[in-house]
C-alpha cells in the first residue's frame, strides 16, 4: 500500500471541555476526530471524576500545521487553566485527501 | 418528641444508613463501586419524579400562594451566596476565585437535602403538611446563587488582572473563558434542570388523573422511589467518603463554614418562610433549601467558568461537610426552629 | 368519544408527553441524554415483557384462531416493503439502495406503536379487547419485510452495476457485501427477535400460573412497564428531536411519504384484519402495525447490507415523522377505521 | 410431590427458564447480550438485598441459635476446599495451580444458588421452613474457602519450584504476586462481600419497623427481587452458554467431579446442618450452599493470586456445570435428603 | 530493554463492521488485537449514532507485510460504502515473536 | 509549536491488573497515566471477560529511561504470569517538564 506521513494529535482533557474542544478542532481545519472515554491522573492531582465526569480523548488525524494551530490555542487557552495533555506522532494513511 | 429522639430516629432511616454504609466502604478501602450509568439513571429518575410530582401538585393549586414564597425564595437566592463569598474571602482569606467557587455551591440547593426534609417533616407532622408548590421553590433557587457567585469571580478577577497589568505595565492575555451568557444556556438546560422543569410540565398537564397510572413508579411516598433513593445515597456516600481524605486539605475555617453556613442560612430559610406565610412544615423544607449545598449543577458549571478554584475546597465543602450535617443534625434543627416560629 | 377528543386524550398521556419532552430538550439544545445502558435495558425489559405476556396468552388460547390473522399478517409483510418501495423509487425518484433501505423499514414493524396501539384499545374499549395473539403477530410481521425491501435494493443494484459494466465493458470489483444468508442469521439472531420469542416461548410454558409471581415485574398493564415504558419514550424523544433538523434534507416528498404511507398501510391492516375476522380492537392494533416503521431491527440490518442507503433518508422518515405521526394521530385514525369497519 | 415432579416444577420456573434461554442464545450464536452496568447493578440489588432481609431478621432472632450452625458451616468451608483440591490433584491428575484454582471455587458459595434452594423450599414448606439467620451462614462460607484453596496453591508451588531449583541448582526469580494479606483484604472489601455485610449490618439497625418502607423494593418474596433475580439468570445462562464449548477442553474428569463434588459436598452439608439442629428446610439451604460453587468472589482473587490456573477450568466447571446441576438436580435432591433424614 | 520494531495499525470503523473487521484481520494472520468503544466525526458527517452504534477502533500489532493485507481489503471492500479510517505507525516491542 | 520528543509506553492488559499497574507505573517515577477500558484478544486465548472483566490500557507519557524501568518491572513479574502486552513509541509534546 502506497501510504502518506500526517500527524496524529492526541489530546486529553477533563470531560467537561468536550464541545469546547471539538469546537477548536474544527475552527482549525481538521477534518474529522475520534472521542474516547478515559481517565487519568497527571500532575494536577484532579480527584473530581465522580462530580465533574472523567477524562477524553480527542484524536486528530491532519496535516502538521492544523495541528499545530490547534497546538497554539490549547497554550493559550486550556493549558494554564484546565488539566489537558496534549501530544503528536506521525502517522501513515492511505487516502490522503480525505484529511485535508 | 425531643430533639435528640428526632436525631435518633432520623439517623436509623435505610437512606441515611446507605450513606453511611457508602461512606465506611472507602475507609475500609473497598472497591466497592456503583456503575456510572446506574449513578446517572437514578439521578434522572429521582430528578424527573420530583419535577413531576410538584406539577401534578401545582395543577391543582392557585397560584395566588405562591406569589410570596417564590419571592422569598429568590430573595435566598441572591443573599446566600453573597453572604457565603464575603465570609469565604474576608474571613477565610480565600482567594477570590476559590471564595466564588465555594459561594456557588451554597447559594444553590441539593436536591437530594430537599427530599430528605420534606420526608423528615411528612414522617413528623404528617400527610399535607408541606406545601405543594414547593418543588417549584427549589427549581427557582437552583439557578440564581450559582450565576450571581459566578459573576463575582469573574468581575473578581478580571478587575485584580487588570490593577496587575496597570501596575507592572503589562497587559496579560486575556484566555477568555466561557461567556456568561454561554453559562446561562448551560445551566437552564443542563439535565437536573431539565428534568425538573420537564417534569414539572407534564405533572402540570397531566394532573392527578394521569399521574394515577404511573404513580407507583414515580412517587416520592412510595417504595420505588425509597429504594432508587437509597442506592443513591449509598453512590453519593461513597463518593463523599473519598471526599473524606481532602478534609486536612480543606483547613479548620472551611469546615467551620460547612457548618455554620447551613445553620446561618437554615435559620434565615425558616425565617423568610415564615413572613411569606408558610406553615411550620414547608418553612422547614425552605430552610433546609437554603442551608444546602449544590453537588450536582453547580460543580460543572463552575469548573467551566472559574476553573482558578480549587474543586478540592467546594467539592469537599458541598458533599463531604455539608450534606452530611444537614441530612442528620440541619434539618431537625430547622424543624425546631420553624415550630418555634409557628408558636409550638 | 370524538375523534379530536381522542386525539386530547391521547396526547396527554405521560408517554406521548415523555416523548415531546424528549423532543423540547434538543430543540433547547439540552445536553440532556439517557445513559447507552439505560436504554439498551429498558429495551430488553420492554420486549422480554411483550414476548412473556404474549407467550402467556397463546398458551390458553385455540390454535386455530391464530391461521388466518398469521396468513394476512404475512400478506402485509409481503406487500408494505413492495407498496413502499415502488412509490419511493418511481413517483419520489429515490435511488434503488434509498428506496430499498427506507422500504425497509416500512415494511418491518414498530414494538412500541404495537403497546401504544393496544393501550389505546385497551383505554377505550376495555380490557379483552384486543385478542391474545397479537404479539405473536407482532414478531411474524417484523422480518419479512426488512429482508424482501433488503432482496430488491441488492439485486436492484447488483443488476444496474452489470448494465453499467457490460455498457463500458469494463468490470467492476464486487465489493461483497455480507451475505443475504448472513443477514437472515442475523436478523433471527438479533436482540429484539431473540428476546420477543424466548420471552414468548417462557411464557408459553409457565403459563397462567408462573407468570403470577413475576406478573407486576412485566405485565404490560401494570406500573413498572408503563414507567419503563415512559422512559423509554423520553429517550425515542430525544433521539426524533435530534434528527428533526434533518427534515430539511428529507425533501418534501418523504415527509408526505412519512405520513401517507402508514395511512395507507394503516388502512389495508385494519381491511386485512377484518376479513381475517379480527374484531374492531384488533384490527387497531393489526393496522397500527401494518402502519407503523422499524427503528430498531431494520437499521443495522439496512447499514450493513445496503449501505449505499443514506441512513437520513431511513431514520428520520421512520423516527421524526411516522413514529409522532402514529403516536398522536395514526392510532386513533386505525381505531375508528376499524369502528367503522365493524359497523360502529 | 414425588421428586420428578419436583424437578418438573423447578424446571417451569421463570428463573430457571430466563437460565435456559440465555444458553439458548448463546448457542445459536444471538448477539444478545445484557448490558454491563445492568449486569452490575442487578448484583449490587440482589447481594445488598439478600443482605439487608438477612439483618432484619438477625435483629430479632437469638444470638444463641447461630452457634452451632455457624460452627458447621466454618467446618464446610475448611472440608469442602481441601476435599476438591485432594480429588482433583490425586484422582484427576491436575497440575497443583489448576486443583488449587477449582478448589477455591467450590471451597466458596454462589449468592444466586443460596437464593434458588431458599426459593425451592420456601415453595414447598412453606413460610418460615427456613431458619433466619442463614444469610450470615452465606456471609461464613463465602471467603475461608476461598483463602485455604489459594494457599494450598501457592504453598504447593512455592515447594514444588524450591524442588526444581535444589535439584538444577539455579534459583529462579520468584515473580512476586499479591501476598496473601492484600488478598484478605481483597476478599473481605470486594463488592459482594461489603454488599452482603453492610446489608446486614443495616437490616439489622433497623430492623422491622425500618424495613417495612423499602420491603417491596428489596424484600426477596416481593415480585421485584423475583424481576431482577429473572433477568440475572438470563445474563448467567449467556456467560454459561459462551462456556459451553469449553466443556470439551474441560475433559470428561472435569464433568465427572462438577457433578460428584456438589452431590457430596451436598449431603455433607444437609449431614452436618442436621447435627447442629436445623430443621430440614435450613439444611437444604446449607446443603445447597456447601454443593455450589462461587462464580463471583472467586474467580477475581484465583486469577490473581494463582495465575498460573488455567480460568478455562474453574469457570467451565462452577459455571457451566455445577451451577445448572444443583438449580435443576442438585437442589430437590438434597431436599429429599434433608426430608429423609429429619424421618420424613 | 533490548525492543523490535513493529507496526501499529489502528482501524476506526462504524460498530456494526466489529465482527467482519476482526474476521479479516485473523484472516491476515494477525495473532491479536485491542478494541475500543469510541464516537467520531468524519467527512461521512453520519449522524446515526443513537440507533446505529457508535465507533470502534481496533488496534493491531503486526508486522507491516500482515497491516499491509488488512489495509488492502480495507481499501477494496470497505472504504467505499462504509465510514471507516485507517492508518499505520511504527512501535517498540520486547517481544517480537507474540506478534509474529 | 516547539516541541520535545518523549516516549509513550502503552499497556494492555487484563482489568484486575489495574491497582498493581498504577502502583508501578508511579513507582518507577513517571508524572502521570491515562486509562482506556478496553477489550482484545491475544495469543493467550482468554475468554474470561465477563466473570474476570475486560482489558484496560494504561498509556504513560515519560522520558525513555522510565518507560524502560516499567518495561523491566513487566518483564519480570507480568508477562510470564498475565495477560498484558505493551508497547513504546516516540511522541512530540509541547511543555516536557510537565512530565519528568
Ligand atoms: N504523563 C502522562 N502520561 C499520560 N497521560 C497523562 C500524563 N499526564 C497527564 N495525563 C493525562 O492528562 C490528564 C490531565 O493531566 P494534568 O493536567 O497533569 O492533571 C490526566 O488526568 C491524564 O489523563
Ligand atoms: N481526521 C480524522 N481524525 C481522526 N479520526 C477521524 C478522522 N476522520 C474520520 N475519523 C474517524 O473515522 C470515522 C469515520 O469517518 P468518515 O468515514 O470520514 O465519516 C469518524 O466517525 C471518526 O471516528
Ligand atoms: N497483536 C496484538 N495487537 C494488539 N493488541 C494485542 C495483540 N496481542 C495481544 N493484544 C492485547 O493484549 C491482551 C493480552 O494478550 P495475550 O497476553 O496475548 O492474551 C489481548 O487481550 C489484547 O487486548
Ligand atoms: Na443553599
Ligand atoms: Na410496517
Ligand atoms: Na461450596
Amino acid at each position: 500500500m502506497n501510504t502518506h506521513t500526517l500527524t496524529l494529535l492526541t489530546i486529553v482533557a477533563e470531560a467537561l471541555l468536550k464541545d469546547r474542544l471539538i469546537h477548536e478542532v474544527r475552527q482549525a481545519g481538521a477534518k474529522g476526530f475520534t472521542i474516547t472515554d478515559v481517565s487519568g491522573e497527571g500532575s494536577r492531582q484532579r480527584r473530581v471524576s465522580e462530580l465533574l465526569g472523567d477524562n477524553i480523548k480527542i484524536e486528530v488525524i491532519t496535516k502538521r500545521e492544523t495541528a499545530d494551530k490547534i497546538l497554539t490555542v490549547l497554550h493559550k487557552d486550556f493549558f494554564p487553566r484546565y488539566a489537558v495533555v496534549a501530544f503528536m506522532s506521525e502517522v501513515q494513511v492511505v487516502r490522503e485527501d480525505k484529511y485535508l | 418528641m425531643t430533639l435528640f429522639q428526632m436525631f435518633q430516629s432520623n439517623i436509623c432511616s435505610p437512606m441515611v444508613l446507605a450513606f453511611a454504609f457508602g461512606i465506611v466502604c472507602r475507609l475500609i478501602k473497598s472497591e466497592m463501586a456503583i456503575p456510572r450509568d446506574l449513578y446517572t439513571s437514578l439521578s434522572i429518575y429521582l430528578l424527573f419524579a420530583l419535577g413531576l410530582k410538584g406539577g401534578v401538585e401545582l395543577s391543582h393549586s392557585p397560584w395566588q400562594q405562591l406569589i410570596l414564597p417564590a419571592v422569598v425564595t429568590i430573595a435566598l437566592g441572591v443573599i446566600t451566596p453573597i453572604s457565603s463569598f464575603l465570609s469565604l474571602r474576608y474571613l477565610g482569606r480565600f482567594s477570590i476565585a476559590d471564595a466564588a467557587g465555594i459561594a456557588a455551591h451554597y447559594g444553590s440547593v441539593s436536591a437530594v437535602t430537599f427530599i430528605a426534609a420534606e420526608k423528615f417533616v411528612l414522617a413528623n407532622l404528617g400527610e399535607g403538611s408541606v406545601a405543594p408548590f414547593m418543588p417549584t421553590l427549589l427549581t427557582l433557587l437552583e439557578i440564581p446563587g450559582i450565576q450571581i457567585a459566578l459573576a463575582i469571580g469573574v468581575l473578581g478577577l478580571a478587575k485584580s488582572k487588570r490593577d496587575k497589568d496597570s501596575a507592572s505595565g503589562v497587559r496579560a492575555s486575556d484566555a477568555a473563558g466561557p461567556s456568561l451568557a454561554g453559562v446561562w444556556h448551560e445551566l437552564l438546560t443542563a439535565r437536573s434542570m431539565v428534568l425538573l422543569v420537564g417534569g414539572m410540565v407534564i405533572g402540570f398537564i397531566i394532573g392527578y388523573e394521569g399521574y394515577a397510572s404511573v404513580k407507583p413508579f414515580f412517587d416520592k411516598g412510595e417504595w420505588m422511589f425509597k429504594g432508587a433513593l437509597t442506592l443513591f445515597l449509598l453512590e453519593m456516600g461513597l463518593v463523599a467518603g473519598s471526599r473524606l481524605a481532602d478534609l486536612k486539605h480543606a483547613g479548620a475555617f472551611l469546615i467551620a463554614f460547612g457548618i455554620a453556613a447551613p445553620i446561618a442560612h437554615g435559620a434565615l430559610g425558616v425565617y423568610l418562610g415564615s413572613l411569606a406565610g408558610l406553615d411550620a412544615g414547608s418553612c422547614t423544607v425552605l430552610g433546609s433549601m437554603a442551608a444546602s449545598a449544590s453537588y450536582i449543577a453547580a460543580p460543572p458549571a463552575v469548573r467551566m467558568t472559574l476553573p482558578e478554584a480549587n474543586p478540592t475546597f467546594y467539592l469537599t465543602a458541598a458533599l463531604a461537610i455539608t450534606f452530611p450535617f444537614n441530612l442528620l443534625v440541619g434539618i431537625p434543627l430547622y424543624f425546631r426552629m420553624a415550630l418555634a416560629m409557628a408558636g409550638h
